[in-house]
């Protein structure tokens, strides 16, 4: 499987590095890029492997980084903050280059990154902030997201637009910051939609049973139920079972990584809409920070760069094949 | 192969075959005192062989041959040039007795004063007469009557069991490459006979020849003597089995050492009388305390006869403990409505009312 | 000697087998197994990580241990008295919020915070104490739910609270110093851990409060009928658990200062593990600290060490699920196993070959004789087990019994007898002390004297612990018999160091050198061994020159000499090397020689088995202690000798009907005095032509 | 729960429910709706066929952590075999196969090695999970590809109207009620779990019984597993870690099974299921937080306890050692 993965993000990556090659032919920057890159070492502390976020960004860094001679690591923490806080700590010690780290909350990595910055290794943060920024993050502005799927669902469900204005929310955990920030957007755009109604706003804790339950009991409490929000697709898989028992027509937003099983659910008509911030875009981000951080050679915490990813939104409309990615 | 291996590792661990076990002394055969407490006690040294002989009974001792007269005194009814190692009737008027070096003589009745010699056999241990076949137990090829202890020592298997036509003189070999034979009776068409170290009672199948059957295995002692008794028999035990020497017969360094450097009465063995003399190896739990010797004290000699039902099994029994004084019974026989048992260990003869007429009996 | 005796011989005299079996013994081999275990753990993954006993990674392993351990010390309280506290995770986190919490956003003072913070945990603790130690309920559901709702709750914090706490960083040294300081180069946690463990050994090995805990986990019931407060018990014991599991969350707090869902998720699974790794029983009765941390710290080594190595979570749990079953699986085996090992291997015989034994009968000095038919006998069936006996000046007859008296016959006739003092041991052999105090040797006691007017006073039960002796051997567990030289100074023989006072026997089939002979000086009140590695030493008695004592080996069935002054000070000479009976108790008689009882007559069937060890051991194990070959102590005698080691005569009992076993006898104004340890009378015999004026205490106290 | 209180239990908490029930009935409209009780019994049935299989297992004085884990990866690797082209069936009967192995070695360890049930069980549980994660598949949720929509009836379909889920619980539980009742096994394993010396000792087979036990759970675990799978076309392993497994042994030992063994029976089951699910129904309905729906169970399980506890006191003679 690993393999299979790795052409379809070399393919990906053809565009990123190998058009830099054919160019750069007798070119003196050849020379710095590759000597800056050859025997780097860059560890990679994701919240867990195991899920198309993570192994998508695994497999899209390895791909990218290991042509060029850089040693890429997976240390995995396996969803424990704590064991995801040893690894870092350890890894102060052990001084890679470079470290990728994948934040479970704003606050428990914030002060290991900052030693680590002043140990003399870059920090690239993906996907969730910590409160202390480093050298790069990239990943999507939550609140965005949660905003501008609201606008969405309110365009779909306002009375106005013939909707019956009710819409239900079904978190992962409450706890996870993802999810502060997500409400505290989607709370932004309903203070000024008073006609919307938020019937229901549960926490799954990222399971489709628990979530199809949830939905299960909301629906059959609210047949007029317009909408579904939905934190994410690999619980929702739950929340769609619950709306296709219940045969009502109820439009599902949720959101993730643009893996294949997004279009597979949109085509299936499990998701009505999918909110895809895209696995390869943040990976290319990050390989092109990690390639500047390398070779600019600044000493680590002199630069904060942040690269939101942009949200787009899959639909069966703009759905294309090409749309989604595979982690067979 | 494996079964090899695994027994030698039971050898070294002291598991399986080689774990020193000894069946319970209960039920039928549950420790009682009813030897001790006989009826009647009538001294003779060296006695060893009972049977009943022109109605009156007879006993075996040293070289002679002694009637219990009425009054309760021994009388005289004959001597003979070497120890009589055991008698037998052969009919009402006539009496076969065997004698150390192998001779079998009868006394009265049709062949009187015959004498035969089977084979090589020197130590016969019991007969049983029936018409004119005199059945024969010879308990070991190698060691006389009275090196049973010796036998045992040396896990000796070549007792034989022999059939003695007297008319003809022609003697059949029944079985052989038995542990001591001690004890032989006719049950019906069958030969039935006890084998004193393998602790049974076994079978010979009348047709096929050398053919055996086990009808009771693992008795707590050492069987010997068989007499019918009712619908059933007596078994004379005439030494318990102990774990001591159980652990002993699987220490073949030890028991050679013994027999070569220990004077024989002072072995690590069963007797038929035991704790006579300091010199003796004394087992823990017949350290005297308050200067008593407890009853339940391993002894390497005690008293039991087992009653035997029709199918030789175990019914009740007559026993003498640790602390009693009517061990090694090396006899025992029902005679009108007693039973009178032989103690060789304290050379006298008991009595008492047969358990059959309810006494005694301690199932 | 035959060859093969020789190798017998040299073999048990240069393995000392009898090590292993005092080695299982040990209390600290309870521990063996876990420590074992945390060894390999520590050792494979050394190997597999470079520098893993870096500094910095040690350090860093410490400190994240430091909480760890701290949760698993917390659940080990509970389970040593009986109980489960799966709340310890959620706790763990509680501390965790709070401590954070009230730092930052009420911004208290980090005292106070601390206080708060341990005050939750103590009112969580409390919560499940009264649940479980008043009402009863049962520990594992009761903690179960209690994890939810606790868990629940902080869920609920989190929730408000955890942007706020992200938003402010506390600026306080002490607060950033209990997560990242350290104590001269130890990691706080650490200290912090060490510490509170310490403190709970203490706790439960030395105060009365910890046995009670201990007692409560060993058998509720039975501590509740002895009268122990086994609710209060249990209470204190949840709460101690509930403060401690939130100040690791303090410090986990203080060290990555992040309220992460996830916080102590799955802890009460690791804690759980460590403590069950580290040897404590689920269910109560047996554990410690000591468990704790080892099971704590193989625990964390595993868990840290395999996210450094970076294996993929799979194989990550895999490798912990594995390790945790065959750990625990060895330790299941070994717990049940081990006693039985031990008492296999404990009784180790040893190659000890007796001279010829001189034959008794014919015109050999030893030759058998009833002189012993006709003795009177005193307190037939009114006394158990005399072991010695001994007159004072006024006649009056002593005897020690089982039951731990000291029984006085009063002169002339000896049919009254009264409880002259009770000891509580096993009275065995006596002296008069010049000051007529009675001294006894009593078994599992040590040395003892009886004053006149009876006040029992120890002289010594120790002496000084021999330096390579595996077992601790400076405790008298089987004082035997003494003697009172002319300064006072009591010699007095250990029969064995290996066994009590009961398993003599289990001494003679090992006839090693097991005892030795103690001085006691009551001028210094020192206590020094003088004589060790004596085959049962037993009977002391000492010469007319002052400056030496006779002492006969039982087992080796022989009479020797020492000399503790004079020219020949420190000497040993044999007397009587060879005698036909296993000697114990040797008195004066009173012309100048020396009386003995021979307790009991070698058997050539033992005197064999002493040649063949394997036998023995095998015979120990495998037969009952009621089947084995025994020394034949049913019939015994007395013999007289003078120092040259001549027997001078010799009195048998030979049936051993009237005056079965002797262990003792003492001459006294023409009459001898004979008691038997298994006897239930004190025989007297009229002597003929002997000093009907000589007495003991004369003899040795009269003349100086 | 105790010696002799079982049943008083049992009632205790049946009336609980039923109070809740007419408390949510009259205060919550839409409560007492078919498709809500319906929706409610089906939310819940596959807590319930887990908690038979545990109850199963407590009955026989053991405990079973490991079943979680194993019905999700004996199940994850179902669906991954059959997106391999695996036919259907044979797939489930390898996944039914690979769970039965597991529960067997669970059980050897049990009854033979003689690890601490509760302890056994923990690390099969993780050692399960890793196994399954690092040899059997990469991803924690294992969708249900094309091949196993068949499947989806299991979980998602309905028969006269009534989910089948519900009709799966209703099986197990009748299944698990007759063995008790009817089965020489099923009598043995209570022995077993009263008093395995006494048992032991009387010629019960105790050691094999012990096994059964865990096989037996493990292989109503796996039917469980399917029914999850098929509720929501895809089997999310990472419930392995979850604590999803305290909730299943609440259910039991709420209905009123002593974790002391040989107490209790499929009907304790039955009720505990039936609390956890209107409180979790009602609580929905009433758009309680999840967090706070967590302390709100919590607490009713606990006034469940004590409850009990008061009514039918333990005390000191009575209360068994190191039954925890």
């Amino acid at each position: 499987m690993r393999l299979l993965k790795s052409c379809l993000l070399a393919a990906m990556f053809a565009l990123a590095s190998g058009s830099a090659m054919t160019q750069s032919f007798d070119d003196p920057a050849r020379e710095p890029y590759y000597e800056s890159l050859k025997g780097k070492r860059v560890v990679f502390v994701p919240l867990a492997m195991g899920f198309d976020l993570t192994e998508g960004w695994a497999a899209g860094l390895r791909r990218a980084l290991e042509p060029l001679g850089v040693t890429f690591e997976i240390r995995d923490p396996n969803w424990s903050t704590d064991a995801g806080a040893q690894a870092i700590t350890s890894l102060i010690t052990e001084k890679p280059d470079l470290i990728v780290a994948h934040n479970p909350d704003v606050q428990s990595y914030a002060r290991l990154l900052k030693k680590a910055e002043e140990a003399g290794i870059y920090v690239v943060q993906i996907n969730m902030r910590s409160s202390y920024s480093t050298d790069a993050f990239v990943g999507i502005d939550y609140v965005n997201m949660g905003e501008e799927i609201t606008k969405r669902l309110v365009s779909r469900c306002s009375p106005a637009n013939g909707g019956s204005g009710k819409i239900a929310i079904t978190q992962g955990v409450l706890t996870a910051a993802a999810s502060a920030y997500q409400m505290q957007g989607i709370s932004n755009v309903l203070a000024n939609h008073p006609e919307i109604t938020v019937v229901s706003n549960q926490s799954a804790d990222w399971d489709a049973t628990k979530a199809k339950n949830i939905a299960a009991t909301v629906i059959q409490q609210h047949p007029d139920l317009c909408a579904i929000y939905g934190f994410w697709d690999v619980m929702d898989v739950g929340t769609a079972a619950a709306i296709k028992e219940s045969g009502k027509d109820i439009y599902l937003v949720t959101e993730g990584g643009g893996h294949r099983k997004d279009c597979d659910g949109i085509s299936n008509g499990d998701f009505s809409e999918v909110a895809v911030y895209s696995v390869p875009y943040q990976t290319s981000d990050m390989v092109a920070m990690i390639k500047q951080l390398l070779q600019l050679k600044q000493a680590p915490g002199t630069t904060k760069t942040t690269l939101f990813t942009p949200l787009t939104f899959l639909t069966k409309e703009n759905m294309t094949a090409a749309s989604c990615w595979d982690l067979p | 192969m494996i079964a090899s291996i695994s027994r030698a590792i039971d050898r070294i661990l002291g598991r399986g075959e080689a774990a020193v076990t000894l069946p319970a002394l209960d039920g039928a055969l549950r420790p009682n005192r009813a030897l001790d407490e006989a009826d009647w006690r009538r001294p003779l040294p060296g006695v060893d062989c009972i049977a009943v002989h022109k109605g009156s009974l007879v006993v075996s001792a040293g070289q002679t041959v002694y009637r219990l007269a009425a009054g309760g005194a021994w009388e005289s009814i004959g001597s003979y040039e070497a120890s009589v190692s055991c008698i037998a009737p052969v009919d009402a008027d006539s009496l076969a007795v065997a004698l150390h070096e192998g001779a079998i003589l009868i006394q009265g009745g049709r062949f009187d004063g015959r004498r035969y010699k089977i084979g090589s056999a020197k130590c016969i241990t019991a007969m049983a007469a029936s018409g004119e076949e005199l059945y024969v137990a010879n308990g070991s090829a190698s060691n006389g009557p009275d090196e049973w202890q010796t036998d045992l020592m040396q896990c000796n298997a070549s007792g034989s069991i022999w059939r003695l036509n007297l008319e003809t003189g022609v003697e059949t070999r029944l079985a052989d490459g038995l542990a001591w034979p001690a004890g032989i009776a006719i049950a019906g068409s069958d030969v039935v006979f006890s084998e004193s170290w393998r602790h049974r009672i076994v079978r010979v199948v009348s047709g096929g020849p050398r053919e055996t059957e086990v009808l009771y295995a693992d008795l707590p002692g050492y069987p010997g003597r068989l007499s019918s008794f009712g619908d059933g028999w007596w078994l004379a035990v005439f030494a318990p089995r102990s774990q001591l020497v159980e652990f002993i017969l699987r220490e073949p360094a030890y028991r050679e050492r013994m027999m070569a450097e220990v004077p024989q009465p002072f072995w690590v063995a069963p007797k038929l009388r035991s704790g006579r003399s300091y010199y003796e190896p004394l087992q823990g739990g017949a350290v005297k305390h308050l200067g008593l010797l407890k009853p339940w004290a391993p002894a390497m000699s005690r008293g039991m006869c087992v009653w035997l039902d029709a199918s030789f099994q175990p019914r009740s029994s007559l026993q003498s403990r640790a602390d009693g004084n009517t061990h090694g019974i090396t006899s025992i026989i029902d005679h009108a409505g007693e039973t009178i048992a032989v103690s060789r260990g304290d050379n006298v003869v008991v009595g008492l009312r047969s358990p059959a007429l309810g006494l005694g009996s301690s199932a | 000697m035959s060859a093969s005796d020789l190798i017998t011989r040299w073999r048990y005299r240069l393995i000392p087998d009898h090590l292993v079996g005092e080695i299982l013994t040990k209390r600290w081999m309870d521990n063996a197994i876990p420590l074992a275990i945390m060894a390999v753990v520590a050792c494979v993954f050394a190997s597999l990580i470079p520098d893993f006993f870096g500094a910095a990674t040690i350090s860093n392993l410490m400190r994240q241990w430091g909480e760890f351990g701290l949760v698993v010390v917390a659940l080990t309280i509970v389970m040593v008295a009986g109980g489960i506290d799966l709340s310890v995770g959620s706790v763990f986190a509680l501390g965790n919020i709070v401590a954070l919490g009230l730092l930052t956003v009420a911004g208290w003072p980090v005292p106070a915070v601390v206080a708060a913070t341990l005050g939750c945990g103590a009112a969580v603790g409390l919560v499940n104490g009264l649940l479980v130690g008043y009402l009863r309920l049962r520990a594992f559901l009761t903690t179960l739910v209690t994890l939810i709702i606790v868990r629940a709750i902080v869920d609920m914090l989190l929730l408000n609270y955890s942007v706020a706490i992200a938003a402010t960083l506390p600026d306080s040294d002490i607060w950033y110093f209990f997560g990242e300081g350290n104590v001269l180069t130890f990691p706080f946690s650490l200290v912090v851990t060490v510490t509170i463990a310490l403190a709970l050994h203490l706790f439960l090995s030395r105060s009365r409060v910890g046995w009670h805990v201990l007692a409560v986990g060993g058998s509720r019931r039975s501590a509740h009928n002895v009268g122990i407060a086994v609710p209060r018990v249990i209470c204190a014991t949840y709460i101690i658990s509930g403060t401690l599991s939130a100040l690791a969350g303090l410090l986990f707090a203080s060290r990555l200062g992040g309220g992460g869902a996830d916080t102590g998720v799955g802890l009460e699974v690791a804690a759980l593990t460590a403590a069950v790794l580290g040897g404590n029983s689920l269910g109560g009765g047996r554990g410690s600290a000591a468990k704790a941390i080892i099971g704590s710290i193989t625990v964390i080594i595993l868990i840290n060490s395999l996210v450094r190595i970076g294996v993929s979570s799979g194989a990550n749990s895999l490798l912990l699920g594995s390790v945790l079953l065959a750990a625990v699986a060895i330790d299941v085996r070994w717990l049940k196993n081990r006693h039985k090992i031990t008492s296999k291997v404990y009784v180790s015989p040893t190659y000890a070959a007796l001279p010829t034994a001189p034959s008794t009968d014919g015109d050999s000095p030893y030759a058998l004789n009833d002189r012993l038919r006709d003795v009177g006998v005193i307190g037939l069936g009114s006394i158990d087990g005399p072991e010695d006996v001994i007159l004072d000046s006024e006649d009056n007859l002593y005897v020690g019994n089982r039951t731990g008296d000291i029984i006085r016959f009063l002169a002339p006739d000896y049919s009254q007898q009264e409880v002259f003092a009770h000891t509580g041991g096993r009275p065995l052999g006596m002296a008069f002390a010049r000051d007529g105090s009675l001294v006894v040797c009593i078994g599992g006691m040590g040395l003892y004297q009886v004053r006149p007017d009876r006040i029992v006073e120890k002289l010594t039960d120790e002496t000084n612990r021999s330096w390579f002796s595996v077992v601790d051997d400076s405790r008298l567990r089987l004082a035997d018999d003494l003697d009172i030289a002319a300064d006072g100074r009591v010699f007095f023989s250990e029969a064995t160091v290996r066994y009590e006072t009961h398993e003599w026997a289990v001494d003679c089939l090992e006839s090693r050198g097991n005892g030795r002979i103690v001085c006691y000086d009551p001028n210094t009140g020192l206590t020094r061994t003088v004589l060790k590695n004596l085959v049962f030493p037993n009977g002391i008695c000492m010469t007319h020159d002052g400056e030496s004592f006779l002492f006969a080996e039982t087992w080796a069935c022989r009479v020797s000499r020492f000399w503790f002054d004079g020219p020949k000070k420190g000497r040993v000479e044999p007397v009587i090397p060879d005698l036909p009976g296993y000697p114990d108790n040797i008195n004066r008689a009173s012309d100048g020689t020396y009386w003995m009882a021979l307790v009991g007559i070698r058997t050539p069937s033992l005197d064999l088995a002493l040649k063949m060890p394997g036998f023995r051991r095998r015979m120990a194990r495998r037969i009952a202690p009621d089947e084995w070959m025994y020394p034949n102590i049913n019939t015994g005698c007395i013999v007289r000798f003078d120092e040259s080691g001549r027997i001078l005569e010799t009195l048998w009992d030979a049936g051993g009907d009237n005056h079965p076993m002797i262990t003792s006898m003492r001459e006294h104004k023409g009459a001898l005095f004979i008691g038997g340890i298994f006897n239930n009378r004190v025989g007297r015999l009229k002597l003929e032509g002997r000093d009907v004026s000589w007495t003991g205490p004369s003899s040795y106290w009269a003349k100086s | 729960m105790r010696m002799f209180g079982g049943a008083t239990q049992e009632q205790i908490v049946l009336v609980l429910a039923l109070l809740l029930g007419l408390v949510f009935a009259v205060g919550l409209p839409g409560f007492l709706t078919t498709s809500n009780i319906l929706n409610l019994v089906r939310s819940v049935s596959i807590l319930g066929i887990l908690g038979v299989a545990m109850g199963l297992v407590v009955i026989g004085r053991g405990i079973d952590l490991s079943i979680v884990a194993l019905m999700a990866v004996s199940v994850a690797w179902t669906l991954q075999l059959i997106t391999a082209g695996t036919p259907l069936p044979l797939a489930i009967v390898l996944g039914l196969a690979f769970s039965l192995c597991m529960g067997a070695f669970t059980g050897w360890l049990v009854a033979y090695v003689e690890i601490p049930a509760i302890f056994a069980t923990l690390a099969m549980g993780t050692l399960i999970y890793g196994f399954g994660r690092y040899f059997l598949f990469g991803l924690d949720v294992i969708n249900m590809p094309d091949a196993g929509r068949p499947l989806l009836w299991l979980g998602q379909g309905t028969l006269l109207g009534v989910p089948v889920p519900i009709f799966a619980f209703a099986g197990v539980c009748l299944l698990a009620y007759l063995f008790l009742r009817y089965t020489k096994s099923g009598r043995y394993m209570r022995a077993v779990g009263d008093n395995l010396l006494a048992a032991r000792i009387t010629g019960v087979p105790a050691r094999p019984i012990i096994m059964f036990q865990y096989v037996l759970s493990a292989s109503i675990g796996h039917l469980a597993g399917l029914v999850t799978a098929a509720s929501v076309a895809s089997m999310n392993t990472r419930v392995a870690l979850s604590t999803y497994v305290y909730d299943v042994i609440l259910v039991v030992v709420l209905g009123g099974i002593g974790l002391s063994g040989g107490k209790g029976g499929i009907r304790n089951v039955v009720v505990g299921t039936l609390l956890i699910g209107v409180l979790i129904n009602g609580m929905t309905i009433m758009n309680v937080q999840y967090t706070v729906q967590n302390v709100i169970k919590g607490v009713i399980l606990l006034t469940a306890i004590v409850v009990d506890t008061i009514i039918n006191p333990r005390d000191e003679q009575t209360a068994q050692q190191g039954d925890i």
